[in-house]
């Protein structure tokens, strides 16, 4: 019997190729609808405005300005990273899924089209930001450095969890009420390093905040690839 | 060579019993009906048997070429077709294929796909989104989806709901040439169906 | 009731360390009659960790058997820590007003058990948001165990990087106990005390729990 | 236990032991006083009390004293409440307020326990 070989054989670099081949998939059905992309931009920048209103020409203080970013990102983060799981739930598709992927390139794909999303919120929503809220950033480097850290952590979390809430009930609140706990070490580095950062820090000042984003990214990202086929697999 | 051996498997919803004691062995050129009536869990054994969902107690096993595998792991070689399968409808047609060839890591065969859309009806529409096909052309597309692989295992519930008469044929023929030397299980109530299954299994006493 | 000793000894042993904290130990400098909070604040502390931990042990269990008995030792413990979580929350948050002037401070300590308690309350909401028990379970795991792996970010990082005012851990870097001996007696037999109770609440909760699945298995 | 698992847990401990690395501490909540006459908004300062320097106001109801800051800058701190009962055993002190007209306006006095649980020397009066 002539099996195809590929059938049987998952090796680390099929499952890199696969997992692109998902995130290619779902870019692809994003583009088309433009649904997840759409709710967190119009959520940031509601938000943005709605806070640059109230304040007038005031300027707030480098603290209140950082926890603003981060407030603003997590719930964005919170009103769209789920939908790469749910959409695959609410169209019946996550089945024909499960049969012709491995577990961990479906979670690779669903990762990364996590991180670009956030990525693409935040290289509209930074500029903005710096914008209305007339921040006037002096360490232009670390800041970059923090938020990219900061988001990819958050897509991270938001990723594993959109996965378990896929298959509740109540999906909405129950994200954020989910992703909450676990992103506080998140959180609550990138506003120090931001803070840091605005004020004219450099990298070398926000180490330990750069330390622990990078530590903790690695570890929620390295179990939830252990427990992803868990919650997959039914 | 592809033997699927099942011992004792019972499946249950919080206390709620679907079946038990369901066993059977299947080897390839040897095919399977599941009969019951309506919401009597053929459904479920046929997700048990793909390995999309796990039974509460008992066990599947393949074993291919003298080594033992758990479903899951054998997706490679599985097709199927279900009504709560669905594909990318926001898609169209060429980037479903596209998409699923790719994934199951086989080479993108234009010419054979084509062929494949057109053996099934659906030649011409390969550009259209699938929100645009009727319930019977989206049946067609999933055989054609379950067919890219040409899978050594073949399971089909309700293999012709949706289907026009020509539509029935053209999986009849296909159900035909399926269980000669691969394996073919088939779900379903119809008589004129239940004949693709040498070997039967009735879920529905199985309690 | 023979097998039950243990259950008369740990309630004499109770009765002995509330005396003990009231009557026995000295109130410590700058602390005043404060201090007796001491000897059940934490205690609640070290069980609230420490069934959080256990419900861990027992979701990682879970996923390796697929067995629902392990599910109900995850959930029990998890019941039992989010009550010791609110004891230990609400008796330093009165010590802490006492003390340092104010309810909340966020300190790290208070930050890292205000997590505690919003990762219990999350993972309340999950199970009662499914409604198939063996996916509830093996949701539940899942998140009982993602929330563990953020632990040590929170207990050890935070308030290694950012300052407290709690005092310094009893081992501290220097390895020296630094407390006074009647307090230390008291202190560590109510913490063996705590983790005793805490196990007998464990099996209690966990007996109803199979008689339940049994009776509904009956029926 | 297959090796993904492995190697998975070692990744883990591995990271969680990075991040308890201290690395150049570069970020207290606390300021120095420097920096809060440069900001001029609500800070924490956190340092240890001149013991001798305290005194209540009754008339403004205000409790006066002077600390020092962690870059040893001594300067006078107004609260505006009563003295903590626990003042005197205070190994540190951190005032949360402004830097105002040459004067640390505390809104809030925290006060960190003693690092020891000792008993209260016999001479001491019970607070």
């Amino acid at each position: 019997m002539n099996l195809r070989k590929s059938a049987l054989e998952e090796n680390v670099w099929t499952l890199l190729v696969k997992s692109n081949i998902i995130f290619q998939k779902d870019f692809h059905l994003e583009f088309r609808t433009r649904y997840a992309i759409n709710a967190i931009i119009l959520f940031a920048v509601i938000s943005l405005t709605a806070v640059s209103f109230s304040i007038g020409p005031m300027q707030l203080d480098p603290p209140i300005q950082s926890a603003m970013l981060w407030i603003i990102i997590f719930f964005s983060a919170m009103s769209g990273l789920a939908h790469i799981f749910v959409r695959e739930e609410e169209q019946q598709t996550s089945d024909t899924l499960r049969l012709v992927a491995p577990p961990t390139a479906i979670f690779l794909g669903k990762w990364v089209f996590n991180v670009v999303l956030l990525f693409s919120l935040e290289i509209i929503v930074i500029p903005l930001y710096i914008a209305l809220l007339n921040v006037d950033v002096q360490g232009m480097g670390a800041f970059l450095t923090i938020i990219i850290l900061g988001s990819v952590g958050l897509a991270s979390i938001g990723t594993i969890m959109a996965a378990i809430v896929a298959q509740a009930s109540t999906r909405g609140a129950l994200f954020a009420v989910l992703s909450f706990p676990l992103s506080i070490p998140v959180l609550r580095s990138a506003i120090q390093g931001t803070w840091t950062a605005i004020q004219g820090g450099g990298l070398a000042d926000c180490l330990a905040d750069i330390q622990l984003l990078f530590s903790f990214t690695v570890v929620i990202l390295t179990s939830s690839i252990m427990l992803f086929e868990f919650i997959w697999r039914k | 060579m592809i033997r699927i051996e099942a011992r004792d498997l019972q499946k249950q919803f919080n206390d709620r019993l679907i079946f038990s004691q369901i066993n059977f062995s299947l080897q390839s050129g040897e095919s399977l009906a599941i009969t019951g009536p309506n919401g009597s869990g053929k459904t479920t054994l046929v997700r048990i048997i793909s390995g999309l969902i796990s039974p509460t107690s008992g066990q599947i096993t393949y074993h291919i070429n003298g080594r033992t595998y758990a479903p899951h792991e054998v997706y490679g070689v599985i097709g199927l077709v279900g009504p709560y399968l669905q594909l990318y409808l926001n898609l169209t047609a060429w980037e479903n294929l596209e998409f699923f060839s790719r994934i199951r890591g086989v080479p993108v065969d234009k010419s054979r796909l084509k062929r494949l859309m057109a053996h099934f009806g659906l030649a011409g529409r390969e550009l259209d989104l699938l929100k645009t096909f009727s319930s019977g052309m989206l049946q067609r597309m999933k055989y054609v989806v379950a067919l890219i692989h040409q899978p050594e295992v073949l399971l089909v519930d309700e293999p012709t709901s949706n289907l026009d008469e020509e539509g029935s044929e053209t999986v009849y023929q296909l159900l035909e040439e399926q269980q000669k030397d691969k394996i073919l299980i088939v779900a379903t109530n119809e008589p004129e169906e239940i004949r693709f299954g040498r070997k039967r299994v009735d879920v529905t006493g199985q309690k | 009731m023979k097998r039950d000793w243990w259950k008369w000894l740990l309630g004499i042993w109770m009765t002995v360390m509330i005396l003990g904290a009231f009557l026995y130990t000295p109130v410590a400098k700058g602390l005043g009659q404060t201090t007796r909070v001491l000897y059940f604040h934490v205690p609640s502390a070290w069980v609230a960790t420490l069934s959080f931990f256990i419900s861990a042990l027992y979701s990682i269990r879970y996923l390796q058997k697929q067995n629902i008995v392990y599910d109900i030792w995850a959930a029990s413990s998890a019941q039992i820590g989010f009550m010791f979580t609110v004891l230990a929350t609400v008796t330093g948050s009165i010590w802490a007003k006492e003390i340092w002037q104010s309810y909340w401070n966020w300190d790290p300590r208070e930050t890292s058990i205000f997590v505690l308690l919003l990762i219990y309350a999350a993972y309340f909401a999950l199970r009662s948001a499914i409604e198939e028990k063996n996916q509830k379970a093996r949701l539940a795991a899942v998140y009982s165990i993602l929330a563990f792996v953020t632990v040590p970010f929170l207990v050890f990082v935070i308030p290694r990087i950012y300052d407290s005012l709690h005092p310094d851990p009893l081992i501290n870097p220097e390895r020296k106990i630094k407390m006074d001996p009647r307090m230390l007696q008291v202190f560590l037999g109510s913490l063996f005390g705590f983790t005793v109770l805490f196990y007998w609440i464990l099996r209690i909760k966990t007996e109803i729990e199979f008689l339940k699945l049994k009776l509904s298995k009956r029926m | 236990m297959r090796p993904k698992y492995i190697v998975g847990i070692g990744i883990i401990l591995v990271f969680i032991a990075f991040a308890g690395l201290k690395l150049k501490q570069s970020f207290t909540p606390y300021v120095s006083l420097q920096e809060a006459k440069r900001t001029g908004g609500v800070v924490q300062v956190k340092g240890t009390r001149i013991p001798g320097s305290e005194r209540y106001d009754y008339e403004k109801k205000v409790f006066i004293f002077e600390m020092k800051d962690t870059t040893g800058e001594v300067f006078k701190v107004v609260y505006h409440g009563v003295k903590p009962s626990n003042f005197e055993q205070a190994m540190e002190v951190v005032a949360i307020g402004a830097y105002r007209n040459g004067v640390f306006e505390a809104n809030q006095l925290l006060i960190k326990c003693p690092s020891k649980y000792q008993a209260e020397e016999s001479k001491g009066v019970q607070s």
